[in-house]
């Protein structure tokens, strides 16, 4: 794949499988819906990850075969999950204490907009005829000690999710860690927006074009 | 002596008051109690503040206690499921209330409220349009919104199997809320799959103690919301 | 036993008992240590308590036989007891959402002082070498939603126990409902102490003139 | 991989400092981890903070911790027991400092702390001397007063099982502080009569989940202080 090439940077599955890989072995780990919940599929070799989610289950394993599913075995999203030996359920003040409380190392989610001060908007759109809906993602990124995004580096529209304000209605202030897209990985510093990585053909001048705030180039490691 | 059952989701709910606030289990269908639900339908109370994560989906349960218009005003956290559509419709014509809470945020204040609790402090929010009138005060240098401890008239849940001493237990993730609602209710009104004795159920895995539990009525096999909604089922 | 008789007034037991003949059935109590304990012994034919130890444990049972108690199966006053059929075991915060959320109908407790606007105080007598300890006795009576007191008229130096204002440190302000005694029960009233029944052989006097404040006579039902 | 078992009570408290603040579990006997208290007497750390509802009794335990000069401070609701001499002398002699909190209000704290709850209002000591330079707020026309959350460096808790992931279960009214402890504890220490792989546990009567466990070390058969302090034992 280049540059020049229509389809350039990461498939959905390449994104979910770049975040697992900064996902340190024996981490309680919280997926969003969406890109986040294909991690799963990409756990890397000697690591283990024991997945939250919040409607009260520590310890969630893959969706059950076809048929085998229960109604009330079920993910945040509302889908059939299988737990794995050594998961434990519980009632929701419970879940979200793990939450608030910072027990939880990482939350993976989607987003809708994130500004180079880590403010993330992922809930509403804030439009007029919008049926506003946040379930739990506001205790996430107030609660959970890292916070990564997964997106697709811009809108549908080609518009960029990176920006320099969201104008879209807030998640949370400052929330976000790390950002990792189609086109790179992006650290979210004091100083803003940093490239991480660039995903394979791809190169500075195309991501920074496509975010909309300033792109600080990957940090050279200061002689020590 | 005490035996908390009652012989019908008809009159474990026969008191429920125009007005009242009535708290249902559930997250999404997993322990959502669709008989008492439906037998609060055929009861017919309305002008009813509702407190749940979701607003139901298709046209049975809480969606079809919603869209008989018994409900004034929902409580949730999430109003915008798959096969929602009775509450979008009423909301976006202004025929019913949203209070909209973060979802951990809405479990605390239930069970602040079930313990006595009247306001606690959480980071949750702060710094959205969710902490928009709410009051904010630093603790160690964080800053943090006030929230209050909700209670309820009447809590509707399901579960798994009860006791007559109103103990409770429930199935995988059909727990969720409904242990935190049981402490907040005035009257708590339990359906559930099995009725056993005291002293059937091993004391150290009871999830919910009889002390927040007023009526326990059987419905050995409750019908998923799910099934219903893929059959187009509508109640009544 | 007459009024002229040195052991004037009821026995331990026989204040227990009385307390128990106004416990309403299948009502949740709390006791606490000492003569409240006593009251397991005297449930009314055809009731049932269900008694909570603020410990952990809801639907306590009598103590065990000699040589059959558990070290991890106690009281709130550490003493090993059991549990009945229907027991369940809970951890603290549990035990204290039930107490602080009003959920338990009734507790019994001691009494170092009982005022006439009903402010309690059983947990130190203030002396400068006292050990402060107060356990959940705070907790019960700003939570339950009825608090009996059961105590000795007088103490051992004859002083009264029932006075117009407490010279101890407070378990809680207004919190008493009733006041069983050796010789009367009483009831606290907006008016102040209200004589509800004498102990047999005990005449009014007799009480007011140990009651460190005015005693009202047995309210005599209004015609209807 | 995830396995959180330690092979012995010294590895287990190792790293605990002076001057840190230690959520010790139990009431009175039940409960208590007596080894791993024991573990930390050898161990050698001082001036620590000890959250616990009492004070020991006898001399082993947490009265010899406390005997041993090591506790600067202890934040309980009762340290007066029967065969508890160790604390009321040090305390009237002025070396050793007491917060005095009502046993609910401290439970709640703890929660709180475990919970990301800063602060919340009760009722619980309004009126009394416990209240004194707290602050007082009314809701709804009754006074409660702010109560703040409490955390800590290390928690110390026994259990009946433990898995391999830190699940815990209990045993009867030994249950009592562990749960909240193991939420507020930055680094949870629990002593387990078993140790159990992943799947030998249901998980529908997991009490403690895992997340809230750092080290389990096995404790097969652990002493209890009744029988100790009867015995005249004296710690170490």
């Amino acid at each position: 794949m280049s540059a020049n090439d229509a389809k350039i940077g990461l498939s959905r599955e390449e994104m979910a499988q770049r975040v697992a890989m900064d996902i340190p072995d024996g981490s309680y780990v919280n997926l969003g819906i969406g890109i986040p919940e294909l991690i799963t599929r990409f756990v890397p070799e000697g690591r283990e990850f024991i997945y939250h989610t919040e409607n009260g289950l520590l310890g969630m394993g893959p969706s059950p075969a076809e048929g085998e599913g229960e109604p009330e075995l079920i993910n945040a999203g509302k889908r059939q999950v299988t737990a794995i030996p050594g998961a434990s359920y519980f009632q929701h003040p419970d879940s979200f204490a793990m939450i608030r409380g910072g027990h939880l190392d990482l939350c993976v989610l989607g987003a809708l907009q994130v500004a180079n001060n880590g403010d993330l908007a992922n809930w509403s759109t804030g439009g007029p005829d919008a049926i506003p809906a946040v379930g739990g993602a506001m205790d996430l990124v107030a609660g959970v000690k890292s916070v990564f995004v997964v997106t697709q580096h811009c809108t549908k529209h080609g518009d960029p999710k990176l920006v320099d304000a969201c104008t879209y209605p807030l998640t949370g202030p400052g929330v976000v860690d790390r950002i990792y897209t189609d086109l790179a990985v992006i650290a979210v510093t004091d100083e803003g927006f940093q490239l991480v990585e660039l995903s394979p053909g791809v190169t500075f001048d195309y991501v920074a074009e496509r975010t909309g705030a300033p792109l600080l180039p990957i940090a050279t490691p200061t002689a020590s | 002596m005490i035996n908390k059952e009652v012989p019908s989701v008809a009159e474990a709910v026969a008191d429920i008051f125009d007005g009242a606030t009535v708290m249902i289990g559930g997250f999404g269908e997993a322990g959502s109690p669709i008989e008492l639900i439906h037998a609060l339908i055929d009861q017919g109370a309305s002008g009813l503040t509702v407190v749940n994560n979701n607003t139901g989906s298709g046209e049975v349960g809480l969606a079809a206690l919603i869209k008989a218009g018994r409900v004034s005003k929902m409580i949730c956290s999430y109003p915008r499921s798959m096969n929602s559509t009775v509450f979008p419709e009423l909301y976006r014509s202004g025929k019913i209330e949203l209070e909209l809470v973060p979802q951990g945020t809405l479990a605390e204040r239930i069970r602040a409220g079930g313990a006595g609790i009247p306001a606690f402090y959480t980071a949750t929010a702060v710094g959205t349009m969710l902490a928009d009138g709410k009051e904010t005060r630093e603790f160690d240098g964080k800053t943090y919104i006030m929230e209050r401890g909700l209670k309820a008239d009447f809590t509707l849940i399901k579960c798994r199997q009860a006791d007559t001493y109103g103990n409770l237990i429930f199935n995988k993730t059909a727990r969720n809320f409904a242990p935190p609602m049981a402490m907040a209710g005035t009257v708590t009104i339990v359906q559930t799959e099995s009725v056993v004795a005291p002293g059937e159920m091993d004391p150290e895995i009871v999830v919910t103690p009889g002390i927040f539990v007023n009526r326990v009525v059987q419905v050995q096999n409750p019908q998923h919301e799910s099934v219903l909604v893929a059959s187009g089922v509508s109640y009544p």
